[in-house]
């Protein structure tokens, strides 16, 4: 982190403020979304932003998902740095095509002519009693499309960091939120700041286990690392930051270090992030591992309404800890 | 096409038309009061999640489904308390679901968004703005393909009207002729917009573009819904091809029950205006009343049996427990 | 709406007007021998995939993009060779991509179906039916924000009728005001089937239901497409908000290279028919000579330059290299 | 494989031989989809069944992927059970939100109540110069979402036994032919019979390496697997053929018998169906692996048109047996 004055601010103030500073950085920056302008989103994370841009550059849109996020590519190209709001990442699933046969395609289709520079924000995480059609994770799908990057910011300062730079880079970006990360705090630098995209950053040092862990599952797993300190287990968290670009290395020296890896991720596990995480380090760490990587992620379910079924869904710091435990001290 | 509603048909039985209307009046109170139990479950922080209240639109479900059989189809929305309870779902299951209990109609797994029953033709409710329209489509491709003749009533709110899936499916019901009524609740709002800056051009258009019928009704007047759904419901049973009906109509709280702040949106004279000029239950009872068809007290009476009804209902739901964790991975295939 | 064509515009200078009916027919003749050539390279086996050829539909093309400033924005579809064209592209690069030769527009990486060229403000060829509208709405949408003054023409076949983002994007061009014009090329089949088959309704509705300018017109006639495509173009730039063009046109050959046997969806007669009485090479040709504007020797000639020009085209294509392999992992990041 | 008396049948022929059979069965099977009547497909699967079953029940829709798919869902919910045709798999963009949000999640939401049994039959693979759009193999996805079923077919055998069973799911299952694979013939029962989906076959036993492969990498595989032979490396092909059920023992055991594995897609190896079964086989063949799992599948690039670049897209035999011979024999 820097070393200019830095506040506490939350996760959506930190969202906020990088989406302010780019837009009066670069008057080609403009917002398009669903509720965006007036009413600042349902979790008010662009509140006042219509009121310091005008409604020119935060452009409410009528509920068209594809319509809308097909109307970022173009603008995209042709001299706009458009930032479309996907309201819950639920919705991605209607802009698919536009996303991964446009946006991801046009640069290498065109032989590097045309340049898609936009970004989607949308959200990620369950555990808000919302069902299943508001709480899914379906960062995987994104990640596993060439011609994209995939941000999944864990902290207020690493929002910060990484949307500015996501809001620069020449690409489609997709930048995912926790729900329910929106309210943490943490602290972010006053002055301008941005975090490249592609290096993961070790939020824990530690030697007897890693646990990599993406977006909502790095709080967990460095509360998890507390507890295990407890038991004088020294756990080491390394959040990638970005599923693409993805800091193998990094990962990879770290599981080489500590040789017990666990990976976590709220999507599903099922040919999902926790996958690729484990096969790339089963792969580049294989001759220092003591035990297989564990993979912890959304059991594969949908994801249910009532509450003591979609609280066990979801990796806790509880089921966190034990799986650690278990494979630190083996019974 | 607006269409005024219907006065009483010529010759037929005055005293059970006016059982319906009482019916349809039973109807309309039971989704009213089964809200304000839902905004009192929020308010205590008794049911987890939000919900979108349907009060103030209650016409819209009562006069659609009445004109439907049991056995026909609907597909409801994230708004969806009062459709469901109009095809004729009992609210014991339906709060038990609110609050995730297992006797829910969904085990307590759907909540609120979600509450489907086979029993009732409830395909379910939706969270995804224009999902079902596909989902009713099909429906009533299948009661064509397998001639039952049931008909398939999809519901939705206008803000779906920004949905292009919506228009492809009106394409397909209108070129193969089936029996699907498509219902745009026009509650003038998509969450925190005013429709108007959402909705280029002319409703109705939308479907007449494609041949379909249409025709705008107003949405507080459940004599006048009904009146019109029933046109439409018999043309579809009679193989003549799909509809579409916009309900104008209102919905008196927030976009859901945690939207409490609204003038930055929409004013208080807007709502109070509606409140008391337009309310569907004023409606019907003035009517019932100048008619002579029932008395103040008989409603209420009314309203005092559905109250208790309601509260009998909550508490039932409160009491009843969770299902079992294990159920977490169950139904997740047939 | 359907327009007829234009007389002389009363007091402009003839030889002027000459010169530009003439150039739309070189354009129009430049695309009707491209389309030869690519038929004979596939036949050739020469050209790697299919192709799907425009022949039969060029008065479309040339009369739109000829209304259109070079800086102005095109998108195009899997049958793009004419838009492209028109638009201003060089034959020797788009035999060059046809061929999957680093001269080509792409470098070889699109191939037919995405030719892309910013020189020209085409934003590329898209083998997604529909896939495009978002791109040239969003086009237009800069370009407003902007304030460039330039207009999008997003060309599409009548078979993205059939998708739900066309109507998604018409709604937001409307709401928007934006200069964007949604050109509907009607060649009477989505493929194998007619278009009556997948089309309910009215065409020109599904844009007017919006609120948007609509207008058909013979696709066969340079000078009538050009007319009204010049009116919506004007219009677009002024900031009056966008325009839907229906232009009925045929296509000569199968849906693709490789669609030889089409009797089972429609028959040698309509073919015929079209090419000997409404082709558009000979409705301009017939005029020109008509008026006393060219003679036929004249028109020859330009024929017989533009397949000089088209055989050097194919024939530098052919002799170009392939990119080397390790092109390959170039240009999925900028 | 029974013993009734077989023929020799194309993979198209057996596809179509499965529907025509169950529509004979079933009167609630149909098909909808583009140009699936007359016309049969553009790949001529279905050439013949308009005229058997009629129009009724092959019904030609409009360009309209998430409406039909839409009706799919409904009319599955309701009594039919359709079989709906998406041309190129590249075109499960546009319904992804009917597959994912609606088909994957109705039995569970309505706590078992309601069943959406139906398929969806699409393609993947590259190599036909159909550039970026139409060449994506795009299974990853579907597999990683929890209620729907996914299958892989890589000979006509499994193409029809898999495919009746698919028709008679009461989930919804989706079909992914390759394109490539249409013209490819082999031996197919006479007789009726089925394929359970989560059973993975052996294709090819051996002791040296084992080649896991799905769909067009499986004939990939048995053709590397022949090279391999005669540089008396023994190699073992197994094939899951559907990724969801996945057979996990079957892929597990023979891991442990031969401790050497390449695992071979044709989608993009990251976030992909190779993460998967790599991660899976890395934890549960821990203590018997060699080597690491080696990964092959699609380059991580949007697939280019022009044949030189296309070719070195995609695993070949050659580059498997390459692989598969420096595991076995390192330098
Ligand atoms: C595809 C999709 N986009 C956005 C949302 C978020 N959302 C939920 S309700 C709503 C507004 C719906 O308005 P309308 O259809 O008019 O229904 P109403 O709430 O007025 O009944 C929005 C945008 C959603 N659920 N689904
Ligand atoms: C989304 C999508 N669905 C299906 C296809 C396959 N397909 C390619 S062209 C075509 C027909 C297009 O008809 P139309 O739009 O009228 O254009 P035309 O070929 O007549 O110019 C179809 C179905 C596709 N490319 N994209
Ligand atoms: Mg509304
Ligand atoms: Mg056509």
């Amino acid at each position: 982190m820097p070393e200019s004055a830095t506040r506490e601010l939350t996760f959506a103030q930190a969202v906020r403020e990088a989406l302010a500073e780019e837009m009066r950085r670069d008057s080609r920056v403009c917002i398009i979304g669903e509720d965006v302008a007036e009413a600042g989103t349902p979790f008010k994370v662009l509140s006042g932003l219509v009121e310091e841009f005008g409604s020119e550059r935060v452009v409410d849109a009528p509920i068209s998902e594809a319509g809308f996020t097909g109307v970022g590519v173009g603008a995209a190209m042709t001299g706009l740095r458009p930032v479309v709001d996907i309201m819950f990442g639920d919705f991605i699933t209607l802009t698919m095509d536009q996303m991964v046969n446009q946006a991801a395609k046009i640069h290498y289709m065109s032989g590097g002519h045309w340049k898609v520079p936009m970004v989607m924000r949308t959200t990620l995480g369950a555990t808000r009693r919302s069902a299943a059609q508001h709480s899914q994770s379906l960062h995987a799908w994104f990640s596993h499309v060439p011609g994209l990057k995939v941000v999944l910011p864990s902290t207020p300062y690493d929002a910060k960091g990484l949307l500015k730079t996501a809001i620069r880079d020449e690409n489609p970006v997709v930048f995912f939120e926790d729900k329910m990360m929106y309210k943490l705090k943490g602290p972010v630098p006053e002055d301008d700041y941005t975090i490249p995209l592609g290096v993961a950053d070790v939020k824990r040092a530690g030697d007897d286990i890693t646990l990599v862990a993406t977006s909502s599952m790095v709080q967990i797993a460095l509360r998890a690392a507390d507890l295990l300190e407890k038991e004088s287990i020294s756990a080491e968290v390394v959040d990638p930051r970005t599923t693409w670009p993805l800091d193998e290395k990094t990962l990879i020296e770290s599981a080489k270090k500590t040789s017990r890896v666990i990976v976590l991720d709220e999507g599903y596990g099922r040919y999902g992030v926790t996958a690729e995480l484990a096969a790339l380090i089963a792969e580049g760490a294989f001759y220092d591992l003591d035990a297989p990587v564990k993979r912890m992620a959304a059991m594969h379910v949908p994801i249910p309404f009532s509450p003591p079924l979609e609280d066990v869904t979801i990796p806790t710091e509880q089921t966190v800890f034990h799986a650690a435990r278990s494979m630190c001290k083996p019974s | 096409m607006t269409m005024a509603a219907p006065q009483f048909e010529a010759g037929a039985d005055t005293a059970v038309q006016r059982d319906k209307w009482i019916h349809m009046y039973r109807q309309m109170v039971s989704i009213r009061l089964f809200e304000e139990q839902v905004n009192e479950l929020y308010t205590r922080a008794l049911m987890p999640g939000l919900a979108h209240l349907y009060s103030g639109e209650e016409a819209v479900a009562v006069g659609i489904c009445e004109a439907l059989r049991i056995d026909d189809y609907i597909t409801s929305t994230h708004r969806g308390h009062g459709h469901c309870l109009a095809k004729g779902a009992s609210p014991d299951r339906m709060f038990a679901e609110l609050l995730g209990k297992e006797a829910g109609y969904c085990r307590g797994k759907g909540g609120s968004m979600h509450i489907a029953d086979p029993a009732t033709g409830n395909l379910g409710a939706n969270a995804i703005v224009g999902g079902s329209v596909g989902i009713a489509t099909g429906a009533a491709f299948a009661a064509k393909k397998l001639a039952t003749d049931r008909v398939a009533v999809c519901f939705f709110g206008e803000g779906a009207l920004g949905q292009g899936s919506l228009y492809e499916v009106m394409n397909l019901a209108q070129l193969w002729k089936l029996p699907v009524i498509y219902v745009c609740e026009n509650n003038l709002y998509n969450e925190y917009t005013h429709y108007t800056e959402t909705t280029a051009g002319d409703v109705l258009s939308r479907a007449t573009a494609f041949g379909i019928e249409a025709a705008s009704v107003d949405g507080q007047d459940v004599r006048a819904v009904y009146g019109i759904a029933s046109r439409f419901v018999e043309r579809a049973r009679r193989g003549e091809g799909p509809g579409f009906l916009q309900c104008n109509t209102y919905r008196y709280t927030g976009h859901h029950v945690g939207d409490i702040n609204r003038e930055y949106y929409r004013s208080k004279t807007e709502e109070q205006l509606w409140k008391t000029e337009r309310d569907p239950l004023k409606v019907l009872s003035e009517w019932l009343l100048a008619q002579g068809l029932a008395g103040a007290p008989a409603l209420k009476e009314i309203q005092d049996q559905i109250r208790a009804r309601m509260e009998a209902a909550v508490k039932f739901a409160i009491e009843s427990p969770y299902p079992s964790v294990d159920e977490v991975e169950k139904h997740v295939y047939a």
